[in-house]
């Protein structure tokens, strides 16, 4: 066993901000991640970094913004912690040594972002995620913060009284993927739970292979609700193969997509006689979809993106990285040839519900980063959003976890006399656990609860009793195949367009994976370095996180942001100024609502209508 | 820690067919520069029976009989002498040429073609030591 | 480091000899019609174009990995496809044992530098239709194979870490200041190209010189260096000391200029450059005090 | 971190002296190959010849510079090689010392020879 004040579980951008803060709160931290830290998916962000930096800019615009941006699905006490502390987070990063892009005078440069109103986007050429990620591993190695890295968690060590409420969380459990043991990590002070997106949910993402909601699946099945699952944004211009991103810069620059029959259907459609290939995200992806749909698509699959007629000096002066994605990721030579481009999930706004300081309801389990909700991003993400909240968020869930006062936090978590029960909508097969699921409860196995040593011992056998039965069963079903099948469904029913019918029926695929999972089997005998192991149950986690998605599409009957219903095609203020919080309940999951807070700390947003 | 393997010798000069440019300039420069070291050695070794000449009488000096001399246009009247002298000329045109592709690398000069100036360096080695031969072959019987 | 090959005591033997893994890779033409198998090739082919690729596969563990062999496999191939695309698909679809890291797709994690045709390469940023076939895809020379494509990376994280790679200006200012240093573009142009590096190691592996001794930096970690040294937001007296670091015996001195290195490189980093430069502000530096 | 290495060479002096001779070696190895094997033909030397060569006073120092920075560029050619190649401990001291003792070697007996082919022995 070993021990630390701090676990950080995951070494991204919110990881490793948590880990730093936690370090210098005085804390003993400790990182355990399944990726080396600079393997982390926030190397892939490319945009930047959104912080009021400059004279005429200030925080209010950007909570204002961001607010907007949300669909007034955001809690304004995080939105305004997020846009005050931005600026001070962003030049800290400047003063560990980040590479950012320089104006002439020396200062570091921002640029103009999708629903800003005011260049505030503060870049690092256009790899932003990658220095920032470096950067605060560096720190991190300066500091000699001890990284497990290669150690995949599996689970929490939470206490299970009834009310998640009451429960304490007391460490991980984990396995070094190396060698194949199991061990468990005893936090004195505080887990941070920071593994990033649930992009492998779908089976087109901009996500890569390790963002399976990890985070969100244990914390979920600890106790602590999950927030806004049903908001996902998907991005109009990933190539289709790998899901890599083909920045926004291109239609900026004046790319046009068109249909299989050469048509430039944004326009000839009418999906946006204004902007064309410049309107949201949302509205293009959708466009794009719906020519595939009506059999418009090339090769039945996606559309196409073109900047030929940009010629080869302009593309080549600003777009050229982009040559190169396509060429080394598409084997598409966009001088020659127009790019074949579809939408592909790229951000999960829900997440782990969380209050300002970064915890859950379950005493001592924080979450930070994508994984986490403490919802400044509501209904819809901004571009260059992200990136702050790991920092600022990251931040604030390591100085708490370490013992630091951050004051009481206005955001509330957890079940409690504010929620509101889901009580209208009708599922198509129950959720949650399926066969014989070991729930993990003391109660049966007739213990009592016992001391934090105990809790985490108990759970390490249960993990090694898991992994032995995978591992001993000789045949039955790969992960693979319920990964795909899971994928697949969410992909065909809760993505771009959602409607009843379809939700239904991805809940009921997502119900048939469960109960072959019950059957499922790890191939490859080996203890080290199984990969096989360690994909089957991040499968089970998926199937979790999937679930949860699927649940809150259905039951928000409203067009809010990055969720469309076909059904209903209007944002209902009345009805939805809430969050969908859907928690595990042992194995039973249950759903119910928070209102949003629009009262800020000068102000309150009034939702207007959101147009750009 | 866990077992891992070891791939030995395959490693090394088991992959020499992947070998780059760079790899083979630096191996042939090493082979180069240690001939010529050792070409060095001998040579003074040669050149000492001069210490035996400068103690012979003038007389035989101008006659050419001095054992400097001797030594000298013996070993040049042998076929393996002057074939091994072609060699010397080849090694230290290529170690010269080589030579200065390196500094210019060290001076960061041009260093996008590095592996065209390697193969050049190659091209004019033979070229030389190939113009070179006539001269090389003079007099000297098989 | 151990560098014994693998006992296969350790750990308990796997029960079941007919896994497809450890068993010969024809077994499973059968249920996915990929494997070497000459009719199952022809068979392949018929139905479309497939790529042939041969896969490194070792495990300390499992019988008949222990000694490393290549298996082959068939996989359909889809315009677009990368060598990564390739063994995961092979690893889905006939030996889920296949074991390799891959974790962005998109050449920013460094995770799948793999030696592929006698080349280091990233196996997500590289076409397999750019390739001649069959396709030889092994782990990274020059480092301790842990599983089929997997290898140690310790020893590189640790060289890595050798050269300090973190800002350090004793006039930092402090953290609630506002205001950045400034540095001009000029010099965030300088450094831009080192700043790239995504730490996949294929450098390190391709360079003879860091085969050869253990201690050597390589070049990945002189770029690391090479990014403070050369940032003007670091004061000159950090610079030294840095160049300190740099022109240890196995530091700078050690790069005899193969450029393969630089060839590798991914991200395209002009590394031999980076590390020639250093060498001359060594001695500039070292010139100083004569 | 840097502290783990435990010899610490004045870093470059090495290879930079490599560099400076090699410069000075191009031009004089030239001199040297272009005089005794196209001008003069080897085969021809006699010692009279040399002999009124090393008479010139500035060739005999170029000769004599030429062998020395020859062998110190061959020598310390050799070492830094031999260092490369992870040459370390007592084995480092002993090839460094048989190294020295043999280019000095080199160097004083090309000198003998030198003052012998001037006639000043
Ligand atoms: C292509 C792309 C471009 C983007 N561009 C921008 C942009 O320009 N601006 C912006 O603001 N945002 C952008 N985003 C979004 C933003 O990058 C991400 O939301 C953010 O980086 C997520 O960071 P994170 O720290 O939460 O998670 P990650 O960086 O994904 O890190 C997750 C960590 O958790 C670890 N982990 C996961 N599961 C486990 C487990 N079970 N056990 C142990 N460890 C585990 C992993 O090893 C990893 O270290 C972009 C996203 C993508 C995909
Ligand atoms: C005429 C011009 C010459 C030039 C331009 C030249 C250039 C060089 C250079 C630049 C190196 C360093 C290589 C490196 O460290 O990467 C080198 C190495 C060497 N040189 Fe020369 N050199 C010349 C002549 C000679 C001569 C006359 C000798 C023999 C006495 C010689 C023997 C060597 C040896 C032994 C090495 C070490 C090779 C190794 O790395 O193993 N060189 N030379
Ligand atoms: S320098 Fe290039 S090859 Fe080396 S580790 Fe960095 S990215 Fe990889
Ligand atoms: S391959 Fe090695 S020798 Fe130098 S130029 Fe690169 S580090
Ligand atoms: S998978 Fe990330 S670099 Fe290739």
């Amino acid at each position: 066993m070993y021990e630390h004040d701090v676990i950080v579980v995951g070494a991204g951008g919110a990881g490793l901000r948590a880990a730093i803060a936690a370090n210098e709160a005085g804390a003993d931290v400790a990182m355990v991640t399944k990726l080396h830290p600079v393997r982390s998916h926030t190397g892939a962000a490319e945009g930047g970094i959104n912080a009021a930096l400059q004279e005429g800019d200030d925080w209010e615009l950007h909570a204002y913004d961001t607010m907007k941006g949300s669909d007034y699905l955001g809690d304004a006490p995080a939105v305004e912690t997020l846009a005050q502390n931005a600026p001070e987070e962003t030049i800290n990063l400047e003063h560990w040594g980040m590479p950012f892009s320089r104006e002439e005078d020396g200062t570091v440069s921002q640029r103009p972002f999708g629903g800003l109103s005011y260049p505030r986007t503060t870049y690092a050429g256009a790899e932003t995620g990658h220095h920032l990620l470096h950067t605060m591993y560096e720190q991190v190695v300066k500091r000699g913060i001890q990284v497990y890295d290669e150690w995949y968690v599996m689970d929490l060590a939470t206490t299970d009284e009834d009310d998640p409420n009451d429960r304490e969380c007391h460490g991980v459990v984990a396995y070094d993927v190396q060698s194949g043991t199991i061990e468990g990590f005893k936090a004195n002070n505080g887990v941070v739970l920071a593994t990033g997106g649930p992009g492998q949910a779908f089976d087109h993402t901009t996500n890569a292979v390790s963002c399976t909601g990890d985070g969100h699946a244990m914390a979920y099945r600890a106790g602590a609700p999950l927030e806004d699952m049903e908001f996902i944004q998907f991005h109009p211009t990933s190539l289709p193969s790998t899901g890599v991103l083909i920045s926004e810069g291109v239609r900026g620059e004046g790319g046009i997509l068109y249909n299989s029959e050469g048509e430039r259907f944004m326009f000839e459609y009418g999906y946006a006689n204004n902007s064309g290939e410049l309107a949201s995200r949302d509205v293009v992806a959708r466009a794009e979809l719906t020519e595939v749909g009506e059999g418009r698509g090339v090769d039945d699959e996606y559309v196409h993106l073109d900047m030929r007629h940009l010629g080869e000096e302009r593309i080549m002066d600003r777009l050229e990285n982009i040559l190169h994605l396509a060429e080394d990721f598409e084997g598409v030579d966009g001088l020659v040839e127009p790019m074949p481009v579809k939408p592909g999930q790229h951000y999960a706004m829900g997440g782990i519900e969380v209050d300002e300081n970064g915890q859950t309801c379950v005493d001592g389990l924080y979450a930070a980063g994508e994984c986490a909700c403490v919802s400044v991003h509501g209904g819809n993400r901004l571009g260059g959003n992200a990136l702050p909240e790991l920092i600022v968020f990251g931040k604030r869930a390591g100085q708490h976890a370490a013992g630091e006062d951050l004051g009481e936090p206005e955001i509330r978590t957890g079940y409690g006399d504010d929620v509101e029960d889901e009580t209208d909508t009708e599922l198509p097969v129950a959720p949650g656990k399926a066969g014989l699921e070991t729930s993990g409860s003391v109660a049966a196995d007739g213990g009592v609860t016992a001391d934090a040593e105990g809790v985490l011992q108990r759970k390490v056998e249960t993990a090694r009793e898991r992994v032995d039965t995978l591992m001993d069963k000789e045949d039955g079903v790969q992960h693979a195949e319920i990964r795909a099948k899971l994928q697949k469904a969410m992909t065909d029913y809760v993505n771009v367009f959602r409607t009843e019918e379809g939700v239904k029926k991805a809940l009921e695929i997502i119900r048939e994976c469960r109960e072959e999972y019950q059957d499922v089997y790890v191939d490859d005998p080996s203890r080290t370095f199984n990969t096989d192991l360690q994909q089957t149950i991040e499968t089970r986690n998926l199937i979790d996180v999937a679930e949860t998605i699927a649940l809150g599409a259905l039951v928000r009957d409203e067009f809010r942001g990055a969720h469309w219903r076909k059904e209903h095609q209007e944002r209902k203020d009345e009805e939805w100024l809430k969050h969908t919080l859907i928690s595990w309940d042992d194995g039973e999951p249950s759903i119910f609502y928070r209102p949003v807070i629009l009262e800020g700390e000068n102000k309150t947003y009034e939702p207007k209508e959101r147009s750009y | 820690m866990s077992q891992s393997y070891n791939r030995g010798l395959i490693e090394d000069f088991g992959r020499w067919k992947e070998f780059s440019a760079g790899m083979w300039a630096w191996i042939f420069h090493k082979f180069t520069g240690w001939m010529l070291i050792g070409y060095l050695f001998t040579h003074i070794a040669v050149l000492s029976t001069s210490i035996g000449a400068s103690s012979e009488s003038t007389a035989v000096i101008q006659a050419e009989n001095d054992v400097y001399t001797t030594t000298l246009q013996g070993l040049e009247g042998l076929f393996l002498i002057r074939l091994l002298e072609i060699g010397l000329l080849a090694v230290a045109v290529f170690h010269i040429l080589n030579g200065l592709r390196l500094l210019m690398v060290d001076l960061g000069i041009g260093l996008e073609s590095q592996d065209k100036s390697f193969y050049a360096s190659l091209l004019l080695t033979g070229a030389i030591t190939v113009a070179s031969v006539p001269t090389f072959m003079t007099e000297v019987g098989i | 480091m151990s560098t014994q090959q693998a006992e296969p005591e350790s750990q308990e033997a796997p029960e079941d000899p007919a896994m497809k893994g450890a068993e010969s890779p024809a077994a499973d033409e059968q249920n996915g019609g990929g494997m070497v198998d000459e009719h199952a090739e022809k068979a392949a082919e018929l139905e479309g174009e497939t790529v042939h690729i041969k896969v490194f596969r070792y495990d300390p563990e499992v019988e008949g990995k222990q000694e490393p062999r290549f298996d082959d496999f068939h996989v359909p191939f889809e315009k677009g496809m990368t060598v990564l695309d390739s063994v995961m698909y092979a690893r889905d679809e006939y030996d889920s044992s296949l074991t390799f890291r891959h974790s962005c797709r998109q050449a920013v994690c460094g995770s799948d530098a793999f030696f592929v045709n006698g080349k280091q390469r990233l196996g997500c940023k590289t076409q397999i239709s750019d390739l001649e076939q069959p396709v030889r895809i092994e782990p990274l020379p020059h480092q301790e194979v842990v599983k089929d494509l997997v290898v140690d990376m310790d020893h590189f994280y640790d060289q890595m870490h050798t050269v300090e790679p973190y800002f350090q200006d004793e006039d930092t200012p402090p953290v609630d200041d506002l205001e950045e240093q400034r540095q001009s573009q000029e010099n965030r142009e300088k450094i831009k190209m080192s700043s790239r590096c995504i730490w996949c190691g294929a450098c390190m592996s391709s360079c003879n010189i860091a085969a050869g001794d253990n201690e050597y930096l390589g070049p990945a970690a002189i770029n690391k260096a090479y990014k403070f040294a050369m940032d003007d937001r670091e004061g000159e007296e950090i610079k030294e000391h840095r160049l300190r670091i740099l022109e240890q015996e196995h530091g700078v001195w050690r790069c005899q200029t193969q450029f393969s290195c630089t060839e590798v490189c991914p991200k395209d980093i002009p590394l031999t450059e980076h590390i020639q430069e250093l060498k001359r502000e060594a001695v500039k530096k070292n010139l100083k005090f004569w | 971190m840097a502290e783990r290495y435990s010899s610490f060479t004045p870093g470059g002096t090495g290879w930079f002296l490599q560099r400076i001779t090699a410069a000075f070696l191009v031009v004089v190895l030239a001199f040297h190959f272009f005089l005794l094997h196209f001008v003069n033909h080897a085969y021809e030397v006699t010692f009279m010849q040399t002999q009124v060569r090393m008479e010139n006073i500035g060739y005999f120092l170029t000769m004599v510079l030429f062998l020395v920075t020859a062998a110190f560029h061959g020598v310390n050619g050799v070492y830094n090689a031999l260092v490369n190649q992870g040459l370390e401990g007592t084995q480092k001291k002993v090839v460094l010392a048989v190294l020295t003792i043999a280019g000095v070697g080199l160097v004083a007996q090309g000198i003998y020879v030198a003052l012998a082919m001037r006639g000043m022995i």
